[in-house]
């Protein structure tokens, strides 16, 4: 019996709106299809409009997770454009802060990769310590999740010695967490035998679908823009590129955790290399016409941003590409001959950020041809009214 | 083939203190540099519009009152903010910035009207001697009504 | 006096209200338990320490809107939750909880009350099959065929190790398995093994991680209850609450030498020997993951079943060799 | 491979295909092919130069012409391909028979820019709704999007 099992738009699986289209044959997929286009918001035709300075704040909320990565991205581009170099403190900050949001980046995913297999026990344990990160975050930039560290020419914020000694605390305490989830994830027997062996992905098939970041490292592609084309400092910090060559969802838990003590010591490199100095130089308000293509390795793989300006305070054209849509062709692959059963883990694996992925239409108001919105009142009001219209006893016939 | 690797840490954990925080009872401390809600300092501010054309939320309104007298009317729409607190890095006043960030956190509100602040304010002159006045308290206002 | 008894019996102890209030308690023991391992607070703010949160969440899907499928077999679909109740709540009165001794009523405990009791508690399946069958929900029934191929595994190995007790207490009656044992507690460790088994066993009747496929949110949303709101899903709730009380008593009525003691101290008994077995069950919960349905039969029939059968081994030869 | 070598080799393995190259900074190289070319060279480039990850396609809008620019990606740096083509006639062939990977980028190109991609295996649209109306492409600079003025309801101040 072959019938179709629409995962999403909205389904507990997926944290954000996607639609998965799985054929089944009783527990076996036969056939996968992706679709996309619930979560646009207009980033690129947007950013037409804005300033260098607000384009910051607005490729920050490109990605709830990796806002870090895209504002980097889009910063060091805009520097190169502008001809400007960031001083060396600036930069040794803004990096640290990369390598940290990494940190935490991995150990959420971590966490939902534990509950995707029903392993909830370990999705609170990891989030408990990504707690950890989240507040040395917090602490460096003044926010949890949209850090806002970067400026053109540099970062805002300062590190002082106290700060510095906290997150040097504060890594010792994950490094040993992490070993310690490297320990679970390699070795409890259920939690293995639900991730090896699942969302097979061949080298070569993940070479053809241009699969990035700890999916293609899984399938034991040395691929690391850090390392290949390494941009501001991280041709000075001495690190390795995590592989493993199981090509499936156990290849890609470890490929992480690995990431995640190689982040620690770039964190401690970072810090410990620190020059004094400035953190930011002042940047021109305009930019010359010229082109450049920005590539930067965010935590679920590469981030491009080709940024084109005119002259004027305003970009051109500024191009991104998220890694969560690079994946997709190499999900869609995977998923086939899996069970339903690995639907969620399979496409958690890639790590999928949505709204990374989509942001190029702007919000026509869609179906209705028009948007209400309701104050909080208007809509207790309309709740009262149905529930006193309510249909009476519908084919809810109590049998009491 | 290891059997139940997460039980010792898990029974370790039993009869410690949950990590959570019992958050409505008990709040955490912010760092000090928190990004909280912006603030405006009337006395200080020089009306130079820095902030309302950096502001990517566009969530900054200075509008002129009265030309004459030099009288400005400032709005801070918080249902639009993001927080990012680029207004204050933009601020030129010096040393004492006209905008800052304050800890609030707890900034919902069932209105999108409550959240909006405003302050009408002569402009200050700004002085190139600036001598070090004391930091002025945040006024009242930037507590966003609760009803 | 006698009919003022029985109803007492039914509704009042060890029937419905006594199997509501503890089985409640048992979900918050449970949820707490778990919470802790996990380095988590749990339920904190519906009476001391969350105690009444389950009652809470009872009453609160009582007050929701019931929603019923338009392309559901209504009838069924409304009666099952009921249906499962009851089946449970009789499950229930089969204990040897208060009146097994002699001059004590005789309605529920006789010859065979255990093979009644095990399929009484077979039947709760079937209707998380039926449920998700009738709602015509296609994740509800990926779900019910889960639970159909879920039974094929745990069922048998759940049978024989129940079984191998009363084997070697050479009776079929709870009553006389659990005094048997009192007489001879040592008798008791070679039950070892079938108490392990018993215990995956009955989390995985209990649809409890690692073996909540049915349900699992991830995959298949709410699986067999996917359409149920409401009052049902309450009730479904409430049933799957009395299940774990009346399978975790059974497991300690058989493994753990039952109840004695009389009404006070039975009762005592009773809550204590559940709580162990509740603890084991939510210990399994907090250090597994899911694993697949096809894993769920391999490791039933590969590891469960043999096992089983190695305990009847032991239990045959004991009773051949000592008794 | 340094940038040189590549613009070397790029220049004697496809001759007077190449309008134009250059190297602008470290590890990236921009090439400008005519669209008719475009085909052969990334047979070219997939075979010979083995490139087979490309990241992205970005498309722009020039006034009279549509930019595209091919991005390709492997541990030497940055290949930007880059071709022009006219706003009357927005066609261009599809590159996936060499590189898979690029349907995404194709089919967005097509939703943004209404440019027709010959031969794409799979031309539903990738980013907008399906009932998006017809003839509207975001990103082109002569569409323009009015953004409503907010309204806050309940107008208490």
């Amino acid at each position: 019996m072959k019938f179709t099992i629409p995962i999403g738009p909205q389904h507990p699986a997926l944290k954000e709106p996607i639609s998965l289209r799985m054929t089944v044959e009783g527990e076996v997929i036969k056939d996968a299809d992706i679709r996309l286009g619930y979560n646009h918001r207009g980033l690129e035709k947007l950013a037409e409009e804005k300033t260098w300075i607000q384009n910051i704040y607005l490729t920050e909320r490109i990605c709830g997770i990796c806002s870090h990565s895209h504002a980097t991205c889009y910063v060091q581009g805009v520097e190169k454009l502008m001809e400007i170099t960031p001083p060396k403190r600036g930069n040794y900050i803004r990096y640290l802060v990369s390598e940290l949001e990494r940190v935490h980046s991995h150990l959420l995913w971590l966490g939902v990769a534990g509950h995707e297999a029903g392993f909830d026990s370990f999705f609170m344990y990891t989030w408990r310590d990504r707690e950890v990160v989240m507040d040395l975050l917090e602490m460096i930039s003044g926010n949890r999740v949209h850090y806002a560290i970067n400026t053109l020419g540099g970062v805002r914020r300062d590190l002082d010695e106290l700060q510095i000694k906290k997150i040097f605390d504060g890594l010792a305490v994950l490094r040993t967490r992490s070993e310690f989830y490297f320990k679970i994830g390699a070795s409890e027997p259920t939690f293995v035998a639900r991730l090896a062996g699942v969302g097979y992905l061949s080298r070569e098939k993940a070479l053809a679908l241009c699969a990035v970041g700890p999916t293609a490292r899984a399938s034991g592609i040395s691929a690391d823009v850090r390392k290949d084309d390494p941009h501001a400092v991280y041709d000075e910090i001495p690190f390795d590129v995590c592989t493993a060559d199981s090509c499936d969802v156990l290849g890609r838990t470890v490929v992480r955790i690995k990431e995640l003590l190689e982040s620690y010591k770039i964190c401690e490199f970072l810090l410990k290399n620190l020059p004094a100095g400035d953190i930011a130089v002042k940047a021109p308000k305009r930019a010359k016409p010229n082109e450049v293509v920005s590539r930067y390795e965010a935590p679920r793989g590469e981030n491009m941003h080709y940024i084109k300006s005119n002259g004027s305070d305003k970009p051109e054209r500024l191009k991104v590409r998220a890694p969560t849509l690079a994946n997709y062709p190499a999900t869609v692959e995977m998923l086939k001959s899996g069970f339903i059963a690995d639907i969620p883990l399979i496409f958690a694996a890639i790590d999928p950020c949505i709204c990374c992925a989509e942001r190029t239409v702007e919000l026509v108001n869609g179906r209705t041809g028009e948007e209400k919105i309701l104050r909080f009142s208007e809509l207790r009001k309309l709740a009262d009214q149905r529930f006193k219209n309510r249909p009476v006893k519908r084919n809810a016939a109590w049998p009491f | 083939m290891k059997v139940a690797v997460f039980l010792p840490e898990l029974l370790r954990h039993l009869f410690k203190k949950p990590n959570t925080v019992d958050y409505p009872f008990k709040k955490l401390e912010v760092p000090k540099d928190f990004r909280g809600t912006p603030f405006l300092h009337p006395d200080i501010c020089i009306a130079c519009r820095a902030c309302e054309r950096d502001c990517p939320a566009e969530a900054i309104e200075i509008t002129s009152v009265n030309e004459a007298e030099k009288k400005f009317s400032m709005v801070i729409h918080n249902d639009r903010c993001v927080h990012c607190a680029q207004c204050v890095d933009s601020c030129p006043t010096n040393p004492v910035k006209a905008m800052e960030m304050d800890h609030l956190y707890e900034i919902a509100a069932f209105d999108r009207h409550d959240l909006k602040m405003d302050w009408t304010f002569t402009r200050a002159v700004p002085k190139r001697e600036a001598k070090p006045a004391a930091p002025p308290s945040p006024p009242s206002k930037t507590e966003p009504a609760q009803s | 006096m006698a009919v003022l008894k029985t109803l007492l019996y039914l509704l009042v102890y060890p029937g419905l209200l006594f199997l509501f209030i503890y089985s409640t308690f048992c979900e918050w023991y449970d949820r707490k338990l778990y919470a802790r391992l996990q380095n988590r607070m749990g339920p904190t703010h519906t009476g001391r320490w969350g105690i009444l949160q389950p009652i809470a969440d009872f009453v609160k899907l009582l007050a929701k809107e019931d929603v019923v499928p338009e392309r559901a077999d209504k009838t069924l679909f409304t009666l099952l939750p009921i249906i499962g109740l009851a089946i449970v709540v009789t499950a229930g009165l089969l204990l040897p909880l208060w009146p097994y001794s002699e001059d004590a009523i005789r309605m529920t405990s006789f010859s065979g009350d255990i093979i009644v009791l095990l399929y009484l508690l077979s039947l709760p399946t079937l209707i998380f099959f039926l449920a998700g069958w009738s709602s015509t929900n296609l994740f509800s029934t990926i779900g019910g065929t889960r639970v159909l191929t879920m039974l094929f595994g745990y069922e048998v190995p759940l049978f024989m190790s129940v079984l191998s007790p009363a084997i070697l207490a050479n009776s079929w009656r709870l009553a006389e398995i659990a005094q048997f044992y009192q007489k001879k507690p040592l008798l008791i460790l070679p039950n070892l093994l079938g108490f392990v088994i018993a215990v995956i066993c009955v989390q995985a009747k209990l649809e409890r991680t690692p073996f909540d496929i049915p349900h699992a949110e991830t995959e298949i949303v709410g699986g067999t209850f996917t359409e149920y709101s409401g009052k049902k899903l309450a009730f479904f709730r409430l049933m799957i609450d009395i299940e774990l009380v009346v399978s975790s008593g059974l497991v300690a009525a058989v493994f753990l030498g039952g109840f004695p003691g009389g009404p006070a101290i039975g009762l005592l008994n009773f809550v204590v020997k559940t709580l162990f077995v509740i603890f084991f069950l939510t210990l399994i919960r907090a250090f597994t993951s899911r694993i697949r349905v096809d894993q769920v039969v391999t490791f039933a029939w590969k590891y469960l079943a043999p096992l089983a059968v190695l305990q009847l081994l032991i239990v045959i030869l004991i009773k051949g060799l000592l008794l | 491979m340094t940038d040189l070598e590549l613009v070397e080799k790029l220049k004697s393995l496809f001759g007077d295909k190449i309008v134009e190259i250059s190297n602008p900074a470290l590890r990236r190289v921009f090439m400008t092919i005519a669209p008719g070319n475009v085909a052969p060279v990334f047979v070219g480039l997939s075979k010979d130069l083995r490139y087979a990850y490309i990241a992205t396609i970005s498309g722009l809008d020039t006034g009279d012409s549509y930019e595209i620019l091919y991005h390709l990606a492997d541990l030497n740096g940055n290949l930007n391909v880059r071709t022009r083509i006219p706003k009357t006639d927005p066609h261009l062939v599809s590159i996936c028979p060499s590189l898979p990977g690029a349907i995404l980028y194709e089919r967005e190109l097509q939703d943004m820019f209404g440019i027709v991609i010959d031969n794409i295996p799979d031309p539903r649209p990738l980013v907008v709704p399906d009932d998006w109306p017809a003839g509207n492409f975001p990103l082109r600079k002569d569409w323009k999007y009015e953004r409503p003025a907010e309204i806050i309801p309940g107008g208490k101040k």
